[in-house]
């Protein structure tokens, strides 16, 4: 057998190094895996004890509006309806996606439609900083701009969904922004050449073409930036007024998950219902992004399976 | 590398109607200029090749042609359309580019259905009529060959065709707007010898109805398809005449080298 | 006309609402930087803070926020790095990558609070590492992770499949070509992931108020062990940032010059963000035109 | 384990041979006062170390009580929180905190009584022109349930009847700004955190100030609580003697917005029932 | 289309020694079998040809000649090279590789200098010798024809060579491995003219010391080329025989079809 027979059957240090390579990935990865169920694992133990320790009925807990974990109700069962902070959670959510969106829309055509070298230029690091500004600075902002100025036009207090909105609308921007020039990046440049030599204007190309197969990419940006106004915690809690009442309009304090979950957690004691009637509500956050997250994979299907066909 | 006078040239007279003609074109990218005071007349009903070496500026010429340049590059000098000077900036572009069509070298169908394809830009143009619109996609898909293969699957995904079906669908797509003029990039490089015999047949037959103008790598496409032919080098212009007699009897050095390929 | 009056109204708007951010962002920096820019001064940010008294500055906090960025780093880079290459390179297109992705993408969109309060429960309580920037660092990790890796799989997956081709029909291993061909082309936009990143965990603070703490103790910065309590670099000690920073003396204002400490160390940190880019944008080019012989 | 509270004493009983780690965690009101002392104990103890850290009443009180820290501060009694074992602590408290409704500086309300207040909080009376004020509607701002200050004003002022639902915060710094800012508002502030840009309430005509606190005549007010599991030892029983002793009782406390434990006339009990000491 | 008999072939029974062979090749993309029953025998230090319709599986063919298909495709058969099967899974793929280099359609140089194109992947094989490594970069460079235009800028990144020049850099990088066997995936397609002519010259300069088996679209370049061609047709060989033969006396009917264009 010759040198280079010998050679082609046996291993080298190529095959060690790919081995190693590759365990190395697989380590990386399981730890991944690992942190993931342990956050799933402890959260989730946290937040059913409130059901299964404390006896709180589950649909009581989604559907009822009072929250005093410290009294009892008429039968005798402790009071934690989180109703008030899920309807405002949505509701704040959802507003500030409406408005964040055409915003991010338009910004993002700008930088990879209309100038696609001096405009990205401009607002990458526009972009960049603003998600470098930390949600605290934005609290305050918004306490000392936003609620007065809320206050000067609506009357009240200034507190509210509204205030609330307009702070989260600036911090989901970049998210939605720089997810959907991705997408608009992803669009083959040759859709573009086409329409455009089929005599096309640029906002036809842009509008029939360009946004309609970017379209469930654009779908999942705008869902991670729900996600990500889901989950905002101090700047909202500064703006939002944290009253645990059914929001009667979009001025009036409320509060959301995430700053009943951050003003009261300090305060309670472990293993008492307040404070596991708390870990329920980060178990309503896990699971909302979970849920966001289906919806994005959803979307990632649908959209493959409609450009295929 | 061999060099070449650039002032050698040879350009044909020619007296028959023109489709398009470009009188001093100069384009630059930025700092560089890729193409050099060139004046060409291309002939109604003719088919028209340009050749030349990788990167001397082929593409950059006929891009110019239906404006495809605007923003990517500068270019100056009159390109005469029905008496327009449409490189003129005040010139509606849109409507020279549905005057002028263009095919590039990688098949580009939208991910749309097949009659999708050919009738959005019609829709867009604001034809709605059922009939007409009907009409004009047998018309474009027969004219481009097509038609015979994908009639009974007008309404599948076009991006599920092969290669060089999907560039005679853009053809056809592009013929649909019933252009004067249609420009072919290399329409044929990325296809195997059979697409790539369909589509000279096409092209063939469309020139009755139009002009064709097509930029090829492929010595024997040109010489088989085009009625004339323009040796591109450098950015210049080295010469144009009549298919046969550029490769016969090449007038100018610098063509006979890169047609014998023994250029460079 | 039609299309083309359609077409130039539509620019409009869109040029309209690029204006709309631009200044909105215009206008919060620069009312950051014109409140804090006027604080900042060379006392501010080489004394201690002071809860009772003014004239506090920000050192403590400043170091521990770099600090606390580099440890979350070296925790986040190499793991994500790992994953991202795995999902880049080796997975197959199966349901055990769709969990492994939605995995990450969870672990992406947590709120910060419930990954504050986790890291509270189980780094802080259960596994005894107090508050302390190991603590904060490590569940900072947790938004980096999903950051840094799909950043990093997204720079991956935009350099050509033709050069991994190149590489390995040369009789490379996959891992040569991934990590001497491929890394070094996904460089600069592994590069913007980091920059990015590190623009959160520099601004986090509810996921630091339970891990990381919102004390500062003094340290000495001439320790150098980092085993010593004592030592500025001991990362098992509790260390305020400056975002937690800013939301303390926010919300506990005790200290008289609040405001002033809070404005200016909300442009520091805004500054210190700024210079991290471009520094970071500056030696990533640097580096990816040495490694790949471009002018 | 990092920071927990095994200290290691050595068997000198010399002041600067004691060493250890201590972790004082709770109160936020109390924490700066802590912190302060920590430090300066610290610069005569300095093979002691001392970590404070806020989260509030209620994780100061788990956390000692799980063993994890060896101080936990806390504005309430141990006995009056739900789930401590207020038996297995020992409370050294280090000082007094008064508390004192303030409102918006334009309700132009100075002075109100006991019932007055009681039906502002509990959501009968919501115009300020009902007490002599403006006609300007109440906004009632809360701290956060469970928080120290809160359990104490509702003690003292509520009788048992429930808050009405209104805002509710969980700091003293963002409370103070909120009343500062928005007209028509009222909350509670230890007097600590009073400044000029809000107005503190007399009730019944007294004024919030320490030496009505010490006499009980102001009624709201609480202790500020250091509790250890069992008794304190080595370093932490020191740090907890320094607490007591007369460099922080009769200079820092004072400076800092508290009141002396040893000033007091009266004392309270766990059930909030006062007497004379 | 038109349909042939898939078990009318003609396959030249060689006698010389070979430089590899393989027996029953299958392979299969998930469900879809791509390659059918394939067996040829490539002669030492000539240059094959392998041509066919696009589609016909020609790159597939190819590209299990040294395992690139590994993950991407399940290849059943075996591939004799030096008596050794080197489609068992146990074989040493990196070996395989080494000796059986690989150049693609579209040029791939890394983004390095030039020198780090052509010593990476030998300094990663354990060649430290600094003269070696010179010889070896002038020798790889000399044989793919470019010394001579790129010696002084040895330093400068590949990217900013011309297409043709990086393929034939790519040609030179594998080389330099000192391969046994060369697999040219229509290396020249991409390229102009010139380009490809330069192209071709490299591939028969280097068949003095290795096997060149080439993918080509092009039925000039086969027959200026090679010595032998083989043309497949839907993943299946039709006609395996001497050059020379195949384009003048074609034995199977599909084969001549598809010289003369008249296929499909
Ligand atoms: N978008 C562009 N930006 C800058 N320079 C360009 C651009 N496109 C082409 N060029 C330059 O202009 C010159 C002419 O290029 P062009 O693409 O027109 O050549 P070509 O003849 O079409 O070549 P090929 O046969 O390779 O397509 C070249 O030097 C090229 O580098
Ligand atoms: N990566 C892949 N995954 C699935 N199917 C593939 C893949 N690559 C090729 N095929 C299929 O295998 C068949 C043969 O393709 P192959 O690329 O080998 O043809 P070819 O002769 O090289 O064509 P061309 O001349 O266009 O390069 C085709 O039907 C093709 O669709
Ligand atoms: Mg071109
Ligand atoms: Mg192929
Ligand atoms: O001091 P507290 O934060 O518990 O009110």
């Amino acid at each position: 057998m010759d040198e280079i027979q010998r050679k082609l059957q046996q291993n080298s240090k190529a095959t060690r190094e790919d081995h190693l390579g590759r365990t190395i990935c697989y380590i990386c990865i399981g730890l991944i895996i690992a942190l993931v169920t342990c956050i799933l694992y402890f959260i989730a133990s946290k937040g059913i004890a409130t059901f299964t320790k404390d006896h709180v009925n589950v649909w009581q807990f989604l559907t009822t509006s009072n929250w005093e974990p410290t009294s009892m109700d008429s039968k005798g069962r402790p009071m934690v309806g989180a109703l008030p902070m899920i309807v405002t959670s949505f509701s704040v959510t959802l507003l500030a996606a409406l408005v964040a969106t055409p915003f991010a829309i338009g910004v993002a055509i700008f930088m990879t439609e209309i100038s696609a070298k001096r405009g990205a230029k401009l607002l990458q690091p526009v972009i960049e900083l603003l998600v470098g500004i930390p949600s605290v600075v934005y609290g305050f902002i918004g306490l000392s701009l936003i609620v007065p100025f809320i206050r000067h036009i609506f009357g009240g207090t200034g507190f509210g969904i509204l205030s609330g909105t307009l702070v989260l609308f600036v911090m989901v921007l970049p998210t939605i922004t720089s997810l959907t020039v991705d997408s608009l990046k992803a669009v083959p440049m040759h859709y573009r050449q086409a329409s455009l030599a089929l005599g096309a204007t640029r906002w036809q190309t842009i509008y029939k073409v360009i946004l309609r197969s970017a379209t469930p990419g654009i779908l999942t940006a705008i869902i991670f930036g729900m996600a990500r106004a889901f989950g905002e915690a101090l700047a909202v809690q500064m703006v939002i007024g944290n009253a645990i009442l059914m929001p009667k309009n979009l001025v009036s304090p409320a509060s959301t998950l995430t700053s009943k979950l951050t003003t009261d957690i300090g305060n309670t004691v472990m293993g008492t219902l307040p404070n596991d009637a708390l870990w329920s509500l980060a178990l309503i956050l896990l699971l909302m992004s979970l849920f966001f997250n289906m919806l994005v994979r959803f979307i990632g299907k649908r959209g493959n399976i409609k450009n295929a066909s | 590398m061999k060099t070449y006078d650039f002032n050698d040239k040879y350009i044909i007279d020619l007296k028959s109607e023109m489709a398009i003609e470009t009188d001093n074109i100069q384009v630059s990218y930025g700092k560089n200029q890729a193409i050099f005071d060139t004046s060409l007349k291309f002939p109604r009903f003719k088919i028209i090749s340009l050749i030349g070496a990788s990167g001397s500026g082929k593409s950059t010429y006929l891009r110019c042609l239906n404006r495809m340049n605007d923003k990517i590059a500068t270019v100056d000098g009159k390109i005469m359309y029905r008496n327009v000077d449409i490189n003129d900036p005040k010139t509606n572009v849109y409507e020279v580019r549905k005057h002028i069509g263009m095919v590039f070298q990688r098949p580009n169908p939208f991910a749309k259905s097949i009659r999708e394809n050919i009738l959005f830009a019609l829709k867009e143009n604001g034809i709605h009529d059922k009939n007409e619109l009907e009409e004009r996609l047998e018309m474009s898909l027969q004219d481009a060959a097509l038609w015979e293969e994908v009639k009974d699957e007008l309404d599948t995904s076009a991006l599920a065709l092969s290669g060089g079906q999907q560039q005679r669908l853009c053809i056809a797509r592009s013929i649909a707007m019933k252009p004067d003029v249609l420009l072919l990039d290399e329409p044929a490089s990325a296809l195997d010898p059979i697409s790539t015999s369909k589509i000279e047949d096409t092209v063939q037959l469309l020139s009755k109805n139009l002009t064709v103008i097509i930029v090829t790598h492929n010595m024997q496409q040109a010489s088989r398809i085009s009625d004339y032919t323009a040796f591109f080098h450098m950015g210049h212009i080295i010469e144009y005449n009549e298919t046969r007699k550029i490769f016969t009897k090449p007038k100018i050095k610098a063509t006979d080298d890169y047609i014998s390929g023994d250029f460079g | 006309m039609h299309p083309k009056r359609t077409d130039k109204i539509a620019t409009g708007i869109i040029y309209a609402v690029v204006a709309t951010v631009v200044a909105i962002l215009v206008f919060l920096i620069g009312y950051i930087l014109y409140n804090g820019v006027p604080d900042i001064t060379w006392h501010f940010l080489t004394s201690q803070a002071q809860s009772f008294s003014a004239g506090g500055g920000i050192r403590d906090q400043l170091f521990n926020s770099l600090y606390l960025l580099v440890l979350t780093l070296i925790i986040s880079f190499p793991i994500a790095m790992g994953a991202g290459i795995y999902l880049a390179e080796y997975a197959k297109d199966n349901w055990i990558t769709d969990v492994i992705r939605t995995s990450i993408e969870v672990l992406s969109s947590l709120p910060s609070v419930v990954v504050g309060l986790f890291g509270y429960l189980l780094l802080v309580n259960q596994l005894n590492m107090g508050f302390s920037i190991l603590s904060g660092a490590i569940a900072l990790t947790f938004f980096n992770l999903p950051l840094l890796t799909r950043n990093i799989e997204e720079s991956l997956n935009s350099v050509p499949d033709l050069q991994k081709e190149a590489g390995i029909s040369l009789g490379l291993s996959d891992w040569k070509t991934i990590t001497k061909i491929i890394v070094p082309e996904g460089l600069p936009g592994i590069l913007t992931g980091v920059i990015l990143s590190s623009g959160r965990v520099f601004g986090e603070a509810a996921a630091l108020i339970y891990t990381a703490g919102q004390s500062a103790p003094s340290v000495s910065y001439t320790n150098w062990n980092i085993f010593n309590a004592n030592s500025f670099l001991n990362p098992m000690r509790p260390a305020e940032t400056l975002a937690v920073h800013i939301w303390k003396v926010n919300t506990e204002a005790v200290t008289p010059d609040a405001h002033a400490i809070s404005s200016g160390s909300s442009a520091v940190l805004i500054i210190v963000i700024l210079i991290f880019n471009l520094g970071a944008r500056f030696i990533g080019n640097h580096i990816y035109k040495k490694m790949t012989a471009a002018k | 384990t990092g920071c927990s509270n095994n200290s290691k004493s050595s068997s000198s009983s010399s002041d600067s041979s004691a060493s250890g780690k201590i972790t004082a965690v709770g109160s936020t009101a109390l924490q700066p006062l802590v912190e302060k002392a920590a430090s300066n104990f610290q610069k005569d103890n300095s093979k002691i170390s001392i970590t404070v850290q806020g989260g509030g009443s209620g994780t100061g009180l788990s956390q000692v009580q799980d063993g994890s820290v060896a101080l936990g501060n806390s504005d309430i009694f141990a006995e009056s929180k739900d789930g401590i074992d207020a038996k297995k602590l020992v409370d050294h408290k280090v000082a007094v905190v008064g508390m004192a409704p303030v409102v918006n500086k334009e309700t132009g309300v100075k002075n109100l009584t006991m019932d007055q207040l009681k039906k502002i909080f509990t959501g009968k009376i919501t115009n300020w022109k009902d007490v002599g004020g403006k006609d300007q509607e109440i906004t009632v701002v809360n701290r956060a349930e469970g928080s120290g200050t809160r359990a104490t004003f509702e003690d003292a002022v509520l009788g048992g009847d429930k808050a009405v639902k209104s805002q509710e915060q969980d700091s003293n710094g963002t409370v103070q700004k909120i009343v500062e800012s928005t007209p028509g508002a009222i909350s509670y502030l230890a007097f600590s955190y009073i400044n000029d840009k809000v107005q503190a309430v007399s009730i019944n005509d007294v004024k919030p100030t320490d030496t009505n606190v010490e006499t009980n005549d102001w009624p709201i007010w609480s202790y500020e609580h250091m509790y250890t599991k069992g008794e304190a030892k080595d370093a932490t029983a020191k740090f907890l003697k320094y607490m007591d002793s007369s460099a922080v009782q009769k200079g820092l406390v004072g400076k800092m917005g508290y009141i002396s434990i040893h000033d007091m006339k009266v004392q309270k009990d766990a059930k909030g029932t006062v007497s004379n000491k």
